[in-house]
């Protein structure tokens, strides 16, 4: 089972990596894509298929799309930055952040006891549970969260039609 | 399945900081967001290993996660809508050219 | 009783209910949402009446009964926050006046705002305010009473700016705002020190409430004179002095004079500066905890002497006003004055007994204002007013009899409020009596002079050269000029208010049945022996200032607008320096200003440090050592240093600016560091 | 009926019944669906055909009974094409991205009584999670193949898809709601029982009906089928994302589409039209067989429908695309949640049925009224009398 997670870690990182050093754009979101794949599948390892099935669902099937279409509404069709630089500057500095928190939450890691922690038993939530929480006590956060996305829905149509609106 | 919680959580610090690296250093305003999933997608898959190992109440911890992806989803949502907003104004998603908020 | 506390929230929701109702109403809906404020007011009043009658005889002869009712709002780990409501006299005929008072002006509103086209607006933040100023009232616990307070300013500030567009108006509302803001910070202080040493903010709980532990406040040594229950109440006091306009922070009281009329009476009368006196009377065991029998304690004293000045400063300015709003603006500032002068003089009874009469004539003289400026077509110069006695007779009636209760004219309400007040301050201090027995025959004077320029001799509206203009250019207009009397919406809350004015005042007198009021309000505190002298000598006054407003107004009065103020012509500078209310804005402007600069040098300092490194921040620090010793040294002393002020607020605004280099990922880095050291010091602590 | 195939193999060793019951479903899947595809397209251009009043294959074989092997051997040995200046990986990968999800698909639909492939707990949500995956292979497809039309198309079946998606979500929630259970298992069998295994099937409610439609409508338009081919219309944009594709690649893609269609048509099956449910299905070998019998009967029937409405519809506008998908269909399919709610919590069901019709009728009607498009008169000609 051991082999299971590290196949699948070796594909999210791979993808993550790809995804973030590529300089293709559509390259990167098809990476992207795979990281996502990645997560889904180490949910469904940690017995979470709700989540998992969630993940592939929000993620593959409406942010990376989204970010397709971004792409293609903002750069040139095939994607590609061209010749030009794509690492913006200062760029070291954020490699440098990166690489410290990187080592700090290693290091931190490596010294909390919990991080010994053995799975104990199986940690089973069916979907009904959750969907109990949900809406007995767990249910403002859930009507909040309706607000949030209804809001974020209108203010990214307005955002964006912006122009239109203008020109009508 | 009896890897220690630690590979998961050293896995979404490593997955974090590879966001971040990206998100810190692209030049395109859609990576800089692409890095940022990332790193929302690395935090969750902690809240998910958590509920796993048992450190978390179930089956509330799941909505934990539950929660932080509906909140990631109306973050992209939003920021690829002032991406291509921007993109409008400036003909350009390039971070180190929308500087005209320089005080 | 002990069950109609647990519907003390009540009182404040309905008109909580009608503002949130008429928020959503389209504009349109003028008649329903005026009818909404009314019937939630009503509603109130009616449960507000209820309560008071509850209270009555509950009593016994050494103390007030009072019921309480908390319960938990949130907890978090051990501690949780409270919630809570009371019940007692103080609350229960504050509640009435409130409610009442804020009823007639809704009523008298709907006149005046009638051909305004933000009505259904207006009347949600009216209505708003109401519950507001409700919930200050019925609030048990100091976190409510400080939420419903903030709640009163903001309602105060979008009130007072209704009329946004008017950059007067815009100033005004930000100005009252800021200035209540710098007292709020001593109210906000003063709530925080009390947590920290009660460990509660209900005020009363069953002798673990926070003013029942006042007297083992006492005992604690504060700062300097005062003992820690002073310092609380002095913190606490600030608040009172921003929101009540007490000396220092009276300027925006008078600049409140932008809103709509009926919104003057509001604030002046029921709810805004009432807040103030009402919040000194609920913490009053914290003035006067510590005090011997009958006995003064350092901020009792503190507090009277403001009063003292704020009454006789305002009354002066009121004199030389032309404004008929501004006049009734300082003359509500000098009540204060004497409201908390009584208050300060240990007479908790006598301030909230002015507190009540005054909300009744002063809301009656405001909406009689609101009904000539209406009348003469939002006219609210004084000089070109005048003969209106012919043409509104019911306003020129309950006019001259709001003023003369503001005048203390014998047997009106006024009268015996501030009589009591005058007396309880008369046993504490010959000085701040003698004062405030001058601030009374100013008063006296200063009505006699509106009521004169107002309503007797000659229309003086056509005089003025703008108006006539008008008039060719807008064919009826002319006729369209002349002063008429007002719809009956508006000049009804006059009578009824007027009849208060006049008879409200026996509830308080020692001469029916000693003085029910007292022994209703606080029958532990001892009356103060009546003196002759001080009742006399007030009568005098009011009568001399009175006589006197004849002789130099009444006597032969204005014929036209441009002809220069006789008294101005008798004074001569002092009369312009009171004009323009012995320039202390000017002041202030200054002073602000220079707060402001060294705001800016401080701050250039510190992101310099974040920013350059040490070996810059070693310079500027320098450099700005010489620049405050500069200020120290010559310039403050001299010249005040301002330009030099302003222009380092300039440097400064530069130097904080490049902080912001627009470019996202700098912040996002920024952003990252910070997790990074948060992250160290996790690893290491 | 698994008890059954259990005991035939009872006397076999472990390792070869784990080794079965891990092959089984895959081949079963690999296996039966493809055929079924091959001979889908054959039967849809016969049928066609007759539509359009021609023969459709009847060449190879007796009534072209071998067409789909020609087809494939053909399209195996055909030249495979690829653009110069095509984004070579992404070309290539595309076509297999589409055939995996069509595939997995399968791994949830029951087909008999504890007869399937996996049973998931979450199989509703993990049929529409793979199903939206196959969105990425049409971009890819089409962006990789740098054409114009090619990525139009790629561009109007992205969008075309994550829009059917949601009342497509939406009117199975109201059959999740209604079981209780995300498992297409649990949902099949919650539909047994009743007069002869069929009043049960949750098409034969209101609410059943509505979603029915509403799913069959989404299903049709996430497959990219007439009347809702926007993403392929030749007359438009020549054959939309597969323009540049040619040889097995083409095939793949086509298989893909057909394989999503089939599937969408066997979940539609499993949800509303009872599954494997019908006279003398059940527990026991034969009705097993009996409920597997019925199973791909109502398949095929689902099948047959989405030619025929293929054969007889004309295609749709895009914009009249979109509207529908938002204007009537999310609507509708909202509505139909709330009538699923109100049949919940109605004691007597006759009464119910009759509510939940009224409810949904009325808002059709209300709906249909509101979002009505101006309507087109007659045309008037003007030299022709």
């Amino acid at each position: 089972m051991d082999t299971a997670f590290w196949i699948i870690s070796a594909v999210t990182v791979i993808g993550a990596v790809l995804a973030m050093t590529l300089r293709n754009l559509v390259h990167c979101v098809l990476a992207l894509v795979l990281f996502f794949f990645g997560i889904a599948a180490h949910y469904f390892l940690l017995h979470a298929d709700f989540l998992g099935a969630v993940q592939i669902l929000l993620y593959v099937g409406a942010v990376a799309v989204l970010i397709l279409f971004a792409i293609m509404l903002t750069r040139h069709v095939t994607g590609t930055e061209g010749q030009r630089e794509v690492l913006g500057g200062k760029w070291w500095a954020g490699m440098g952040t990166a690489v410290i928190i990187a080592g700090l939450l290693w290091a931190v890691i490596r010294r909390d006891q919990l991080a010994a922690l053995l799975p104990t038993g199986a940690a089973k939530t069916s979907v009904a549970e959750i969907g109990q929480v949900l809406v007995t006590r767990w249910v403002v956060p859930f009507e909040a969260m309706g607000v949030l996305l209804t809001a974020a829905l209108i203010g990214a149509v307005v955002i964006a039609l912006e122009e239109f609106i203008r020109r009508r | 399945m009896n890897v220690p919680l630690s590979y998961y959580l050293m896995l979404s610090a490593f997955l974090f900081a590879i966001g971040l690296c990206g998100a810190l250093s692209r030049k395109n305003a859609i990576l800089v967001l692409m890095g940022i999933e990332i790193m929302f997608n690395a935090g969750i898959l902690n809240l998910v290993a958590f509920w796993r190992y048992k450190l978390f109440a179930t089956p509330s911890a799941q909505l934990f996660a539950i929660f932080a992806i509906a909140i990631a989803a109306a973050e992209s949502a939003i920021g690829l809508a002032l991406v291509i907003a921007i993109y409008r104004q400036y003909k350009s998603v390039d971070v180190d050219e929308i500087t005209s908020l320089k005080g | 009783m002990n069950e109609l506390v647990k519907q003390q929230w009540l009182i404040p929701l309905f008109p909580l209910v009608a503002a949130a109702i008429q928020s959503l109403l389209p504009r349109g809906q003028r008649k329903l949402s005026a009818g909404l404020s009314i019937t939630a007011m009503t509603a109130s009043c009616v449960l507000a009446l209820r309560a008071l009658f509850a209270t009555f005889g509950t009593g016994s002869e050494h103390e007030v009964a009072r019921a309480v009712w908390n319960f938990t709002w949130f907890r978090f780990g051990s501690t949780g926050l409270d919630l809570g409501f009371v019940l007692d006299p103080l609350t229960a005929g504050m509640a009435v006046m409130v409610t009442f008072v804020g009823l007639w002006i809704f009523v008298n509103a709907t006149g005046y705002m009638a051909e305004d086209e933000n009505f259904t607006r207006f009347f949600c933040f009216m209505s708003l305010f109401a519950a507001a100023m409700l919930g200050v009232v019925v609030a048990n616990n100091l976190l409510l009473f400080f939420i419903c307070w903030e709640l009163v300013g903001l309602c105060s500030y979008l009130l007072i700016g209704f009329w946004y567009f008017k950059p007067s108006a815009a100033a005004a509302m930000k100005k009252a705002f800021i200035t209540t803001r710098i007292g709020d910070v001593g109210f906000f202080l003063g709530i925080l020190l009390l947590y920290w040493q009660t460990g509660t903010l209900n005020l009363y709980d069953h002798g673990h409430g926070a003013l029942e532990q006042a007297d083992a406040l006492s005992k604690l040594a504060g700062w300097w004179v005062f003992s820690m229950a002073g310092l609380i109440a002095l913190l606490l006091f600030f608040g009172a002095m921003g929101k009540s306009a007490q000396f220092p922070l009276h300027v925006w009281l008078p600049d409140a004079m932008e809103g709509p009329t009926p919104v003057s009476a509001l604030i002046h009368a029921a709810t805004m500066v009432a807040a103030g006196v009402f919040m000194v009377g609920r913490m009053f065991p914290l003035f006067t905890a510590g005090a011997a029998e009958g006995g003064s304690t350092p901020v009792l004293d503190f507090v009277m002497w403001i009063g003292c000045i704020t009454a006789v400063l305002s009354a002066t300015i009121a004199v030389a006003q032309f404004d008929i709003k501004r006049v009734l603006a300082y003359s509500t500032c000098s009540q204060l004055g004497y409201m908390v002068m009584g208050l300060g003089a240990g007479g908790l009874v006598a301030g909230q007994f002015h507190l009540l009469t005054h909300a009744f004539f002063k809301a009656l003289l405001f909406l009689g204002a609101g009904c000539v400026i209406i009348g003469t077509h939002h006219e609210q110069d004084m000089r070109r007013m005048g003969g209106l006695r012919q043409v509104m007779p019911i306003t020129f009636v309950c006019y001259v009899i709001g003023s003369l209760a503001l005048a203390g004219f014998p047997l009106t309400a006024g009268f015996f409020s501030k009589d009591e007040v005058l007396l309880v301050t008369y046993h504490r201090s010959q000085w701040a009596w003698g004062l405030g027995t001058f601030a009374a025959f100013l008063t006296a004077f200063y009505m006699a002079r509106q009521i004169f320029m107002v309503f007797f001799g000659r229309w003086r509206g056509g005089d003025d050269q703008k108006e006539q203009e008008q008039a060719h250019e807008g064919g009826h207009a002319h006729e369209h000029h002349e002063p008429h009397e007002v719809s009956w919406n508006m000049w009804l809350p006059l009578v009824v208010l007027s009849v208060f004015a006049l008879f409200m005042g026996w509830l308080g007198t020692p001469w029916v049945g000693g003085n029910l009021f007292q022994r209703y309000l606080a029958p532990e505190e001892i009356a103060p022996g009546a003196s002759s002298l001080v009742l006399w000598l007030s009568i005098g006054v009011g009568l001399l200032g009175i006589v006197l407003g004849w002789v130099i107004y009444g006597r032969k009065t204005m014929e036209h607008a441009t002809e220069p103020d006789p008294l101005a012509t008798m004074l001569g500078g002092l009369f312009t320096l009171l004009n323009r209310k012995w320039y202390i804005d000017e002041l202030y402007e200054a002073t602000i200003i220079r707060f402001t600069a060294t705001c800016g040098v401080f701050f250039r300092l510190v992101d310099k440090l974040v920013v350059d490194g040490i070996l810059h921040a070693i310079a500027w620090t320098a450099w700005a050592l010489s620049q405050i010793a500069r200020w120290a040294g010559d310039e403050f002393l001299i010249n005040g240093g301002f330009e030099t002020s302003c222009e380092s607020v300039r440097i400064g605004g530069k130097a904080f600016a490049k902080l912001q280099s627009g470019r996202v990922q700098n912040y996002f880095r920024v952003l990252t560091l910070g997790a990074a050291i948060l992250l160290l010091v996790y690893f290491f602590a | 009926m698994y008890q059954q195939l259990r005991s035939a193999f009872a006397n076999a060793p472990d390792g070869v019944l784990v080794a079965i019951s891990i092959a089984g479903p895959i081949v079963f899947v690999l296996a039966v669906y493809p055929l079924i595809f091959a001979y889908t397209t054959l039967v849809e251009r016969k049928a066609l055909g007759r539509v359009q009043n021609r023969y459709g294959p009847n060449r190879v074989g007796r009534w072209g009974i071998l067409q789909p092997i020609a087809d494939g051997v053909k399209l195996l040995i055909k030249e495979d094409i690829v653009p110069r200046n095509a984004d070579k990986a992404v070309h290539f990968l595309a076509p297999v991205v589409a055939v995996i999800p069509a595939l997995l698909l399968f791994a949830v639909v029951p087909i008999g009584p504890e007869l399937v492939p996996v049973d998931l707990n979450i199989g509703i949500l993990f049929a529409f999670a793979i199903s939206t995956a196959s969105v990425l292979a049409l971009f890819m497809g089409g962006w990789a193949s740098r054409n114009k039309f090619s990525l139009l198309g790629a561009m109007r079946a992205v969008a075309q898809v994550v829009s059917y998606e949601v009342p497509m979500v939406l009117a199975a929630v109201a059959v999740v709601m209604a079981v209780g259970s995300l498992s297409t298992v649990a949902i099949a069998r919650a539909q047994s029982g009743g007069l002869l295994n069929v009043t049960n099937w949750l098409v034969f409610r209101p609410w059943g009906f509505v979603g029915f439609i509403l799913f069959t409508i989404g299903a049709m338009a996430e497959s990219a089928r007439t009347p809702f081919d926007i993403p392929e219309a030749e007359s438009e944009i020549i054959a939309g994302y597969h323009t540049e594709y040619s040889g097995f690649k083409f095939a793949l893609f086509q298989m893909g589409e057909y394989l999503a269609s089939i599937a969408m048509a066997g979940i539609t099956v499993t949800m509303f039209l009872g599954g494997y449910n019908g006279p003398g299905s059940g527990p026991g070998l034969l009705g097993g067989l009996l409920g597997a019998l019925w199973f791909f009967v109502k398949l095929a029937s689902m099948i047959a429908l989405n030619i025929w409405i293929r054969g007889t519809w004309p295609r749709v506008r895009v914009d009249q695309l979109m509207a529908f998908a938002w204007k009537v269909l999310l609507p509708m399919s909202l509505i139909n949640i709330v009538a699923v709610a109100l049949w919940h919590y109605m004691a007597s069901k006759p009464l119910a049925w009759v509510v939940t019709a009224v409810w949904l009728v009325g808002w059709f009607i209300l709906l249909s009224k509101l979002t009505a498009s101006e309507r087109i008169e007659k045309r008037k000609y003007r030299y022709v009398t």
